[in-house]
């Protein structure tokens, strides 16, 4: 293997790939870092430029050079905001719609996802992947006929339209179904056997083990309520029954029009806080459960 | 599997499911393809008592229609332009978010902020980056008040400013700044997606790869992606899925216009043709949504057909 | 290539920082691995075998000491450039490549003056695979492979790039048995033919008292004996190598030195001289055991288990510190059935260990 | 056995859309065709009556309407008034139109002529002429009689050019009263005019010679902003009197037509010379560039704007003291003496509704907001529209506390007020169809894409422009 004149050239060699071996480190991290530092600048100056704005006052905003530090911070903007589109309620309706729909989508997604992934018939695939079709489809066009409906069954202006039309989300039911059918079969059986009941094997094993992905379907539904507009504002304008996009569209426009434009950025972040505050928290089960759903296509 | 006996409990549980999607999905499409089949169907002269015969003037409506081709070019654009780059680039992101431990904690908070905003605000936001206030742009008598902030630091690296969105703007400037606002609003997704897929990779492999002694790139390009390619072939195919449904974006930036002053609808997508005749012609409209569907059922299965070869094990 | 190790220790911070204390894996191990030897790293779990073989891969990094390939100091250099081989214990095959793309992939990272065109890189593959017996599995996919199928594409793939030194992370540990004997003497058989220095790491005494040349035992990030097989087995240094080594294992009995003579409970049974009077801890191999009327040994008899060549009695004695004591004794002599059983001992069968810190205790034995 | 009850639940499934299918296919139930009969009972005060009111007041507006809706309510106690801020016009007739398919469209609403046209598809909105020309007597809570119809007194109050707005759906019926309107005009720099001894254009050839004048002294400047493209054609069409849309006869759209080539083409060349700007040419407010500092490029020094826009037209005092006095008056003409100014403002309509009681709420609560001084005086005021009656101008409260102490500063909307209550007669109002509001919304469209466009031939540029506006029209129209 190692005749001599190889070892004295391995010698030079081993000194020359360490020294530049450490080189490619320091070089491989540097660049990690700027790209990354680069990159997070760039996603979130968006998201400054709400902030700052939001401090602004209006004659301040519409100068022709834009200041990249506010002059003056107008905190005033941040209690307009709340009183002008009376955010509170706003919240507190949207918090309601939010975790009624959450709750009660997360129930049909988990037992339609346990049939699913239990449940063996001929036309399984062929049904999942037509479900699946259906969203493909710009939601534009069901918003008509929806509100038909929702009309003929009586329940405009009520919490109910905002929530039932869209507990089923034929997305998570994929999502969760995946995690489940990673949970072998022998459990399942072994279950049956010692008799337990399919609510509690499935509350007592199968929910356990696809937390992670149920809390990120959670959050991501309670974002969508948070983001929803145009169905909220066809069918619930009165404003016991508002959401919060509604009132952040035209709570600031005064007669001729015109925007308030910082007002409503304040607004804007108003909102999009606690949503912030709840992936901070979150975010550890967020990852895991978008990885552990093992979307293996 | 489940016993037959269990049969009809496992129906059971899929019935609330069943129920709603019937209502609130089913139905809808059903009714699409009954308004699309009635030609010139307008829901305002439905009330008034108007009767439509059924056919297929509506689809002969929406492919006549000269536009057509542009609204559909401008999709297909689109999404060719964004879903690669967007998918491109979180992948490098979270590459690097994965390699690296001080910072990583405050850096995915940071990849994450564009999802909990509000879409009004980004609209916003943007037109104020790339808007510019003045008149006669690009003329001899060219006045310009504000170049708008990204062209502030054009012109601060001694660059010239660009009329990004503007009357008078080229249709290139156009679409460049709806491909960075598109992948500025799917990164966060596409990250998480991608960085959840990277995590639950066998640290071993990558062990292995050291000892065998290979370079960053090749572990890359030989393991990561290839490892990754599953969720990459599901962030593609929903990519895609949803690039071909863009609207919202180009109205946040160009308002209901869909185009920069001067050219109205240079930018139209699809659905904001489907947008267009919705308030008016919701038989056009319908047979517009159909038509869309058609397409993109079908480059889903290009994608899905794609994918399978692609992706391993 | 030899490969040495200098006072090599390693130390893991403890897990919750609040705690403070941490673990030492391996503390201050130093040997000098010959060339071309097949070396087993063995000792229980946690006892920082597998941590010794990761830090000479260069996947983990010492926290003192230095390890020399040859003459060269490669504490500091990364793995990449270690020109290494590693099996691991679950063969961390890639699962999307073909058994011939695993085994390639090593060849193409070669770069500079090892760089080798496509058919060199093709003829090393084929002549890793044959040497494994697996060059009719080339184009499969490893969750298509049974595990010894997989094992020995791991090895292939570990060797094709001709390494310098060749470690393996419990090669047989995910086996049946029947294939771990098969398997066992194929890594003898290849580390033989291509002479390359092999360390491997296991907790199956049996294994590597079997195929290594030396073996090295651990406990808890320390060497407790570094020599050969047969000889750490007969001669262990303490009592934990002589209760580690051997199955059916060491039989332990408390007993005391008077005069010269070995009392196990109140029976002299064997003669130590130049021993001092002292308490001290009896070891007895289960081959040490020969029955006879009158011996001085006298056990109660449990049960005799027939094993074709030879037979084994499971006996126990008061003195004993294990409930039962195991012999093994050639069949053709019989065991009277009966109450008791009396042995007479063989004295290089016999070991002797202090009470205070069990190391061993010599005699001469005549 | 399984393949079965699958295709029994299929079957199952499939029935119940059918009947989804037939009942909601009819879009909800039909309108009462025709027009509205007044019970012989009249209005009924006893019985409870609730009506529903879609607008676009912001909340100084809403605080306005509050106070006199509980002054309606002294009058008619059984009458509650529910009224939302839908959003802008746009989202106002959107929803009415969806609502309108299932029938529970509202009361009374907020509209244009072009959005009437829409629900007339429908048949949705009340026709008035019986209810003006009713001489039934109301007996009010407070004991007072009101006739229900519109005396001649009140009928002559109204500002014809408003009035007539109501009855150009072709058929000469009235669809609408007019709540508050406004229109364009053109405010200017009064200080820099004076200084400068520039006189204020009356017609568009005065108004170039102001602009190379304005040009030369401060080369830097945009001297006009015009807001609105839309209405800018829609003006010079009226004011050319070229054609521009019909109601009636199959051609509707007939705005492409020589006379409009030209003076699109010459006020591109203005544009193109940095004379001129729009709204969304500029990329900003024309108002503005109007209150911009002197010292600033591009600001401008006449801008043509909504009245009602009119604080926004006033620059910023700096140290307690407006920068400039801002002058106001009537936008230039083709023709001096025969002006031709848009009506730009919200009108109310009323809903066909089952029950007669509901539309003569409605009624009385259009006539109520529409004859009232006090109120049209004080949403005037706040508002900065303009009042629909005459006799508003002589209401103490509103001539002393206004109207006289209309000046270019801190009365700017009553300065702007008295200017479009002297050009009452000039107001024209264009012909509303199923399709005007898109020919409307096109015509803008043309105006940015002629001034700005880069045509290498600007004549076939224009040309190419105008067909492809009538094609879009048609094509919408559908």
């Amino acid at each position: 293997m190692s005749s001599t004149n190889h070892v004295t050239m391995h010698e030079r060699d081993m000194r020359r790939v360490s020294s530049r071996q450490t080189v490619g480190k320091i070089v491989s991290k540097v660049m990690v870092y700027t790209f990354l530092i680069l990159m997070a600048v760039i996603i979130i100056f968006p998201f400054y430029w709400m902030l700052i704005s939001s401090v602004k006052s209006i004659s301040e905003y519409r100068l022709s050079v834009p200041t990249l530090f506010p002059r003056e911070i107008l905190l005033s903007n941040y209690v307009d905001a709340f009183q002008q589109a009376n955010l509170g309620r706003l919240f507190l309706n949207t918090l309601y719609v939010g975790l009624v729909s959450t709750l009660l989508s997360l129930v049909i997604t988990v037992l339609s996802a346990f049939a699913f992934a239990r449940l063996e018939f001929k036309g399984k695939n062929a049904l999942f992947a037509a479900l699946l079709g259906t969203m493909m489809i710009p939601g534009e066009l069901f918003t008509i006929t929806n509100y038909a409906t929702v009309n003929s069954f009586g329940w405009m202006d009520s919490f109910t339209v905002l929530i039932v039309p869209f507990l089923v989300s034929v997305f998570y039911i994929y999502l969760l179904r995946q995690n489940f059918l990673q949970i072998p079969n022998e459990l399942y059986l072994a279950a049956k056997v010692d008799g337990t009941s399919d609510l509690k094997y499935l509350w007592k094993v199968m929910i356990p083990l696809a937390l992670p992905t149920l809390i990120s379907i959670t959050i991501l539904k309670m974002m969508g309520a948070w983001n929803s507009y145009v169905w909220p504002r066809l069918v619930a304008n009165d404003e016991k029954y508002q959401l919060i996009t509604n009132g952040l569209r035209n709570a600031f426009t005064d007669s001729t029009g015109d925007v308030n434009i910082p007002v409503q950025m304040a607004a804007v972040a108003i909102v999009s806080f606690p949503l912030f505050l709840v992936f901070i928290f979150l975010r550890k089960y967020i990852m895991k459960g978008v990885s552990r759903s093992g979307i293996k296509g | 599997m489940v016993e037959s006996k269990h049969k009809w409990k496992a129906w059971l549980y899929l019935a609330p499911a069943i129920v709603l999607l019937l209502i609130f999905t089913v139905w809808p499409i059903i009714n699409t393809v009954r308004m699309s089949l009635l030609e010139g169907y307008n829901s305002m002269s439905a009330v008034g008592g108007a009767t439509y015969s059924f056919g297929i003037g509506n689809f002969k409506q929406v492919l006549e229609y000269n536009y057509f081709l542009q609204c559909l070019g401008n999709t297909m654009l689109l999404c060719v332009l964004t879903v690669p780059l967007s998918t491109i680039l979180a992948l490098l992101i979270a590459v690097c978010l994965n390699a690296i431990k001080p910072l990583q904690r405050l850096l995915q908070t940071i990849f994450f902020l564009p999802y909990v905003t509000n879409s009004i605000a980004i609209g916003m936001v943007f037109a104020a980056m790339f808007n510019m206030v003045g008149s006669a742009f690009g003329g001899e008598n060219e006045i310009i008040i504000t170049a708008g902030i990204i062209n502030n630091v054009i012109e601060f690296f001694g660059g010239h400013a660009v009329n990004w969105i503007n009357a008078g703007s080229s249709y290139a400037a156009n679409v460049v700044v709806m491909v960075v606002y598109i992948v500025w609003n799917a990164l966060p997704f596409k990250i998480l997606i991608l960085l959840g897929g990277l995590q639950s990779i066998n640290r071993q492999y990558y062990d292995a790869a050291r000892v065998d002694g290979t370079s960053r790139r090749r572990v890359f390009t030989r393991i990561t992606v290839p490892l990754l390619s599953p969720m990459l072939a599901y962030v593609v195919i929903t990519g895609f899925i949803g690039g071909f449904k863009e609207y919202s974006s180009i109205v946040g930036i160009f308002g209901e216009d869909m185009g920069p002053a001067g050219a109205p609808g240079r930018l139209n997508t699809m659905v904001g043709f489907i947008y267009d005749s919705l308030s008016t012609q919701q038989g056009r409209a319908s047979a517009a949504a159909l038509i869309l569907f058609g397409i993109i059922f079908v480059v889903t299965m290009i994608n899905l057909y794609v994918s399978k070869k692609k992706t391993h094990y | 290539m030899k490969i040495v190790l200098q006072n090599l220790t390693k130390v893991f911070p403890s897990r919750n920082k609040k705690a403070g204390e941490e673990v030492i894996a391996v503390n201050d191990f130093t040997f000098e691995i010959p060339d071309g030897k097949l070396i087993g790293l063995l000792g229980p779990s946690g006892c920082g075998k597998s941590t010794t073989l990761y830090m000479i891969s260069g996947l983990q990094k010492p926290t003192g000491g230095k390890i020399f390939f040859g003459d060269d100091d490669v504490t500091e250099l990364s793995a990449e450039n270690r020109g290494v081989g590693l099996v691991f214990q679950n063969y961390a095959l890639y699962p999307h490549m073909t058994v011939k793309q695993n085994i390639l992939f090593p060849l193409q990272n070669l770069r500079g003056a090892d760089k080798l065109s496509k058919e060199e890189m093709l003829e090393r593959a084929l002549y890793a695979a044959r040497l494994v017996q697996i060059d009719n599995l080339m184009d499969r996919k490893p969750s298509e492979l049974s595990g010894g199928q997989q094992q020995r594409v791991a090895i292939a793939r570990a060797l094709v790039k001709m390494p310098k030194v060749l470690l393996l992370d419990e090669p047989l540990s995910n086996l049946d048995a029947r294939l771990r004997l098969q398997t066992r003497e194929e890594i003898r058989r290849i580390q033989k033919e291509t002479g390359i220095t092999t360390i491997f790491v296991t907790h199956d005494q049996e294994e590597a008292m079997s195929i290594s040349d030396l073996i090295v035992v651990m406990k808890l990030g320390v060497v407790q004996q570094i020599g050969q097989p047969q000889e750490v087995y007969d001669d262990p240094q303490n009592l934990f190598v002589a209760k580690f080594l051997g199955t059916p294992p060491i039989n332990v009995f408390d007993g005391k030195v008077e005069g010269g003579r070995l009392y196990i409970g109140d029976a002299a049974v064997l003669d130590v001289p130049g021993v001092a009077d002292q308490e001290v801890t009896v070891g007895i191999r289960p081959e040490g055991f020969v029955p006879d009327e009158n011996g001085p040994l006298v056990c109660r008899l449990n049960s005799v288990e027939v094993m074709g060549r030879d037979v084994s009695v499971v006996s126990s004695h008061p003195a004993a510190q294990t409930p039962a004591i195991r012999s093994i004794i050639n069949a053709d002599c019989k065991v009277n059935s009966g109450e008791t059983v009396s042995y007479t001992l063989k004295p290089h069968k016999v070991l002797l260990f202090s009470k205070t810190d069990e190391s061993r205790i010599y005699f001469e034995v005549k | 056995m399984k393949t079965k009850r699958i295709l029994i639940t299929a079957l199952l499934i499939l029935a119940m859309c059918l009947n989804l299918f037939s009942l909601v296919s009819c879009g909800g139930s039909k309108q009462p065709a025709g027009d509205f009969v007044i019970p012989e009972g009249g209005f009924d005060t006893t019985k409870e009556v609730t009506i529903t009111f879609y607008h676009t007041m912001g909340s100084n507006l809403r605080d306005v309407l509050d106070r006199y809706i509980v002054e309606f309510n002294k009058l008619y106690p059984n009458i509650t008034i529910v009224h939302e801020q839908v959003g802008g016009y746009d989202d106002v007739r959107d929803q009415i139109k969806t609502e309108i398919t299932v029938g529970n469209q509202p009361n009374i609403a907020y509209c244009y002529p072009d959005h009437v046209a829409q629900y007339n598809l429908a048949q949705a909105v009340t026709t008035l002429d019986s209810l003006i020309e009713s001489d039934m007597t109301v007996t009010r809570a407070d004991g007072s009689t009101e006739t229900l119809g519109l005396t001649d007194e009140q009928i002559a109050d109204f500002i014809q050019g408003y009035y007539a707005e109501g009855q150009q759906f072709g058929d000469g019926k009235m669809y609408t009263l007019p709540l508050s309107k406004s229109t364009e005009v053109l405010y200017y720099n009064k200080t820099f005019f004076e200084k400068h001894n520039l006189s204020v254009p009356t017609t568009w050839d005065e108004m170039e010679a102001t602009i190379k004048a304005i040009k030369e002294i401060d080369p830097d400047s945009i001297p006009l902003g015009y807001d609105s493209e839309g209405n800018w054609f829609i003006t010079m069409c009226e004011q050319y009197g070229s054609d521009y849309t019909s109601a009636s006869g199959d051609e509707h759209f007939l705005f492409d037509n020589e006379t409009n080539h030209a003076f699109v083409a010459r006020f591109r060349e203005w544009y193109q010379k940095g004379y001129v700007t729009t709204q969304e040419l500029s990329g900003g407010y024309t108002s503005e560039l109007f209150t911009k500092a002197e010292s600033e490029a591009g600001n401008s020094y006449m801008s043509i704007g909504s009245s009602a826009g009119a604080t926004h037209q006033r620059p910023d005092k700096v140290d307690e003291a407006y920068p400039f006095e801002v002058g106001i008056t009537t936008i230039p003409q083709v023709d001096a003496s025969n002006p031709k100014v848009i009506s730009q403002g919200p009108s109310l309509c009323i809903f066909k509704k089952a029950d007669p009681q509901e539309v003569l709420a409605s009624w009385l609560f259009v006539k109520y907001l529409t004859t009232t001084v006090e109120f049209q005086a004080e949403f005037s005021m706040a508002s900065g529209y303009v009042p629909v009656i005459k006799s508003v101008g002589e209401n103490e409260i509103y001539k002393e506390q206004f109207l006289d102490k209309a000046d270019g500063g801190d009365f700017i909307s009553a300065l702007s007020a008295k200017v479009c209550l002297d050009q009452e007669k000039a107001y024209y109002t264009s012909p509303a169809f199923n399709g005007s509001s898109t020919a409307r919304d096109q015509v803008g469209l043309l105006m940015q894409k002629c001034l700005s466009g880069d045509f290498s031939d600007v004549e076939a540029g224009i040309k190419k422009a105008f067909a492809d506006a009538v094609a879009e029209c048609k094509y919408q129209a559908g």
